[in-house]
């Protein structure tokens, strides 16, 4: 019974491709056309099915019986499809993205605002990274290869780790200000990241260097203090944390894909 | 001049990294003209990359190649149920968009099941920490047993301060939460102080680059 | 762990009993059950750092993180919402830069559904909430300039948080912002709490639209996540006693332990 | 915690200390990380276990053994996995192990074909002779399952596509059982995956880790139960690697940066706290 269905989705040959793709579109665009007209009460509910129906996939994958030897069960093969149709559509939203970005920095030029140069900036090095990013996949020239490498290595990699080591002034900063003995959490906090500081640098080492490396007093040395609190505290907390948010992942996990969610965007009327 | 020139035609890439990282420098100063320009550079190019992304990674594998090389038509379904993201900015139409939008949702929500069992489950059992403990010679080890003993004290107390509902009236719930707010501080701390060091690592790397790779004042 | 079936009954015994605990909640509180839920004093402070932007007039800023679409970062948008709702009532500017396209997309919507909500929809600027990029670093680069330039009177951060977390908290304090922050990456909450006025920590993350709505749903639901997280709890202190006995070797009980152990041992 | 900055301060010492201007700790800052660039700091070093380790299970490999390095790491971890991977190259070549070196990442394959060419001409390496480079190789499971098995099948070309059947360097490399040791460089949790696939498979296989500083903790057990020999922890590690091998390296001159720029906390943290207890005696 199955066997029509599973010919009728197989890949065709180039001949009578462009029949099925152009059926695909024109079957959609009519599709479309019905839902425009859909009556309003039926609009949540179709929402529900379509949500329930694509985590359903997942969840019938993780819950249905597997084969011992392989490993898998009857969706395990299409959950490569399923990634790539995710991808697909998630990537599709990009360009909403950038029309977002087109606008307000079109307009920002169009109106010549404040600073109108550094949007029109922004618009070049955009559209010159579109175009030598493409010739450099699908041309062979080698001046665009350079051109890509100087906009690619060149400018956006080491713009990606300057505002990376940025962190390290602000972590000085932060440091300097908030480890201050003002109330016992403060206090604690500071403690242990001074503990661990010590522990990380050679410097630290050294000021405890005299203690013997074996034995109880041996314990005592800074690098085994942070290694103790790293290890015995700090798994143990994370991991109390962890299972909070497993909980709470899974709780929003259920209610969205039961439809039970509230609040800001469920709650409108459509 | 000229061996300025040279050098700069030699190595652009180099040259073009070093003003742009000089650039956005400075706003660990202040915010200023020179910085803003970069910033919208950066902007751009990242903007620029991720649309070569979409299309070289995305619609070339997953749409083009399928459909017109290999003959999968049906993913011809995909690219025109994504295109409902597009009504969002219709007036009358934009619930269509909700479509896709809830597609997504369902499908991110229904992997929380396997994400849950392989992050979460197999921690529980790591968790069982016995509190008497033997070495390989059959000496007990105490101070493993102490540690193990801390580390449910740690685990307890910190989860107890994340019960929401449970009324916070009863002492021990509350002396609980408390203690476990003060070591999740300690664990804070901790996390603090362990970062600084990949931190200031990014931060030399940056001036090797410019003494080093650029000015090649250091080798 | 691919499957449920490779491992059975820690999944039937945690996963899927909490999950069922969590809709029966859901269901009993949906029937108008009252319902409590502790104090979370970040979440509190919401109203107190809108109020500081109104009297000084300067614009309120929103961060949903820079994680894509998720759970997460829908939960940052329900707190965005109520904010959005305190701004469109009093006036404020506010600014959203957005890093991922679909977040941006469904944040567009949120917002100007609240500003609607509340009767003010001309209120609502399209400019504010604005997608800046979706790398990382030069998102925050365009969050950085945008915090100093617009000096911003208090400053929201929830949602998926990494690196770039100090840069952010750090900037908006240098402009002397109200900061109020709360992520699941466990390992940005040190830099938040040491650059923010108010860190919610952990899956009070998780709870803050049911704090803020007080919705009945999400306050059932928060119930029976408290119950999932007894059940863990319980089940690592009896796993630590079975620990316990089987290194001590009792016997009958012992043995008891060691099945016990291994039962929820995976791999 | 983080109090908005003081609109108004008094202007006596006490208070100043507790409110000094972001600018000057960051030229301090910047002080400290560039002096080590240009005058050499030599700070006292403790040599950790862990990288004691990782050098004496190199040092254990007979001569002429075969070592496969895997880079995978990109530029946003360059400071902590340059110094190591060159650290760990250096020491091999010394010891004229034959090496190998590979990437799951396309980044990481460039970086280190850079690092393992500039030692090669410094240690007299012969490419095919005495060090290949397999280049990037995409999809972690693959290749480890296959190279298991079979090194010449997964490794068939170099990095520059030139077949690797006939070079000298592969001689007598069949699996798994003919490598000494796989060091890994990374800033990813892919040495679960070695751990899983690989080590297991040849019990005399020494399996080296070089993580970043973060990544660190979470790689102790491993040590601990043996399957992982030895870790070089981030750029520390790397230092005190090349305090074992006897080289001044880069991770040295990190380091002395490193090390300083956390005295500078550490002294500001300290400095601050006594003014604001001043400041609070005082107020009493």
């Amino acid at each position: 019974m199955l066997e029509p269905i599973v010919r009728f989705f197989s890949a065709k040959p180039p001949a009578v491709l462009p029949y099925y793709v152009a059926g695909a579109v024109i079957f959609s665009i009519l599709v479309i056309l019905l839902l425009i007209n859909l009556p309003s009460r039926m609009r949540k509910p179709l929402i529900a099915i379509v949500t329930f129906l694509a985590g359903l996939f997942y969840a019938a994958e993780f819950f249905l019986p597997i084969d011992r030897a392989t490993n898998k069960n009857v969706l395990t093969d299409y959950l490569v499809s399923a990634s790539k149709l995710g991808s697909l559509l998630g990537g599709m939203t990009l360009t909403l993205g950038i029309l977002s970005l087109l606008r307000v920095h079109g307009r920002n030029i169009a109106r010549l605002r404040a600073g109108w140069y550094n949007s029109l900036a922004l618009l070049v090095a955009m559209v010159s990274m579109v175009v030598f990013g493409l010739m450099d996949k699908y041309g062979a020239n080698a001046s665009a290869k350079k051109v890509f490498n100087v906009l690619f290595e060149g400018m956006l990699i080491n713009m990606d780790a300057t505002m990376f080591s940025l962190i390290a002034f602000y972590i000085v900063s932060a440091s300097y200000r908030a480890f201050r003995i003002r109330s016992i959490e403060a206090t604690i906090l500071m403690v242990t990241a001074f503990l661990v500081m010590l522990g990380q640098v050679p410097v630290g080492n050294a000021m405890t260097d005299w203690l013997p490396r074996e034995g109880f007093f041996a314990s005592l040395r800074v690098e085994n203090i942070k290694q103790w609190i790293l290890s015995q505290v700090n798994a143990a907390a994370l991991r109390a944390i962890a299972f909070g948010l497993g909980v709470g992942g899974l709780a929003i996990s259920l209610r969205i894909w039961l439809s039970l969610e509230r609040g800001a965007y469920f709650e409108k009327e459509i | 001049m000229e061996a300025l020139w040279q050098d700069i035609l030699s190595r652009p890439a180099i040259y073009a990294g070093a003003i742009c990282t000089i650039g956005l420098m400075t706003l660990v100063y202040r915010e200023n003209a020179v910085y803003r320009f970069f910033e919208h550079v950066f902007i751009g190019l990242a903007a620029g990359f991720s649309i070569v992304v979409l299309i070289k990674e995305i619609l070339d594998p997953f749409l083009y190649q399928p459909v017109f090389k290999k003959g999968e038509w049906y993913w011809t379904f995909v690219f025109m149920f994504g295109l409902l993201f597009y009504f969002i900015h219709s007036r009358k139409y934009n619930w269509l968009s909700r479509l896709p939008i809830g597609f997504l949702m369902g499908f991110a929500a229904g992997q929380a099941f396997q994400s849950f069992a392989n992050t979460y489950l197999p921690q529980i059992a790591v968790s069982f920490r016995p509190l008497y403990v033997t070495r390989a010679d059959g000496s007990v080890d105490v101070s493993a047993g102490i540690n193990n003993l801390i580390f449910m004290i740690v685990l307890v107390t910190v989860m107890s301060y994340f019960f929401f509902s449970f009324e916070q009236k009863s002492k021990v719930i509350r002396n609980s939460a408390q203690f476990g707010r003060w070591v999740m501080m300690v664990a804070f701390g901790a996390i603090f102080g362990t970062t600084i060091m990949a931190r200031m690592a990014l931060l030399f790397d940056r001036m090797y680059f410019l003494f080093s790779d650029w000015l090649r004042w250091v080798q | 762990m691919q499957h449920a079936f490779e491992k059975i009954w820690p999944v039937l015994i945690v996963e899927v009993l909490t999950a069922l605990i969590i809709i029966w909640r859901i269901i009993s509180a949906q029937r108008g059950k009252e319902l409590f839920i502790r104090r979370i004093p970040g979440l509190n402070a919401i109203d107190e750092a809108i109020g500081r932007a109104t009297e000084m007039g300067r614009p309120v800023l929103m961060v949903p993180g820079i994680g894509g679409f998720s759970i997460i970062a829908l939960q940052a948008l329900s707190i965005f919402s109520y904010i959005a709702r305190s701004t469109a009532r009093f006036g404020n500017r506010i600014l959203m830069p957005v890093a991922d396209a679909t977040v941006y997309t469904v944040a567009e919507e949120v917002i100007r559904d609240a500003y609607q909500a509340e009767g003010h929809p001309e209120r609502f600027d399209p400019d504010s909430v604005r997608f800046l990029s979706d790398r990382q670093f030069a998102f925050a680069s365009g969050v950085a300039g945008l915090i100093q330039r617009e000096q911003i009177a208090s400053s929201f951060m929830f949602g998926e948080f990494f690196a770039e977390s100090l840069i952010f908290a750090e900037t908006g304090n240098m402009v002397g912002a109200i900061q109020v922050a709360g992520t699941v990456q466990t390992t940005q909450i040190p830099f938040f709490i040491a650059a923010c006025d108010y860190t919610i920590i952990g899956d009070e993350y998780y709870a803050a639209s049911a704090y803020i709505s007080r919705n009945p749903t999400m306050l059932g639901s928060l119930v029976g996540q408290d119950f999932g997280k007894l059940l863990i709890a319980s089940l690592c202190v009896v796993g630590s006693v079975a620990a316990t006995l089987s290194a001590l070797d009792v016997p009958v009980l012992g043995t008891a332990s060691k099945w016990f152990i291994d039962l929820f041992t995976i791999r | 915690m983080a109090m908005t900055s003081p609109t108004s301060q008094p202007s006596d010492f006490w208070h100043r200390i507790q409110a000094i201007d972001r600018r000057v700790l960051y030229v301090l800052l910047l002080v400290v990380i560039i002096l080590p660039l240009f005058v050499p700091i030599r700070l006292p070093m403790v040599t950790m276990p862990s990288t004691q380790k990782l050098y004496q299970a190199i040092e254990s490999i007979p001569e002429g053994g075969f070592v496969i390095v895997s880079a995978t790491w990109s530029g946003g971890t360059r400071a902590e996995n340059m110094p190591q991977t060159e650290a760990i190259l250096r020491h091999l070549m010394k010891r004229r192990l034959r090496v190998a070196v590979f990437s799951f990442d396309q980044q990481g394959s460039q970086f280190s074909y850079n690092i393992a060419s500039r030692l090669a001409k410094e240690y007299n390496y012969e490419y095919g002779k005495d060090w290949v480079h397999w280049g990037f190789r995409p999809i972690v499971g693959v290749v480890m399952k296959s190279l298991v098995r079979d090194i010449p099948g997964t490794f068939t070309t170099d990095r520059d596509g030139k077949p690797t059947k006939d070079m000298e360097v592969m001689k007598g490399i069949r699996d798994i059982k003919d490598v000494d040791a796989i060091v890994e460089i990374a800033a990813s949790g892919i040495y679960m995956d070695w751990i899983g696939l690989v080590v297991g498979a040849n019990p005399n296989l020494k399996f080296g880790f070089c993580p970043t500083a973060v990544m660190a903790p979470e790689t102790y057990p491993y040590m601990d139960s043996g399957q992982i020999v030895g870790i070089m922890e981030g750029m520390r590690g790397a230092a005190e690697y090349e305090q074992l091998i006897r080289a001044t390296g880069l991770a040295t001159k990190g380091m002395g940066s490193i090390s300083l720029a956390h005295v500078l906390i550490m002294l500001l943290i300290i400095i601050g706290n006594i003014g604001y207890i001043a400041t609070r005696a005082r107020g009493r």
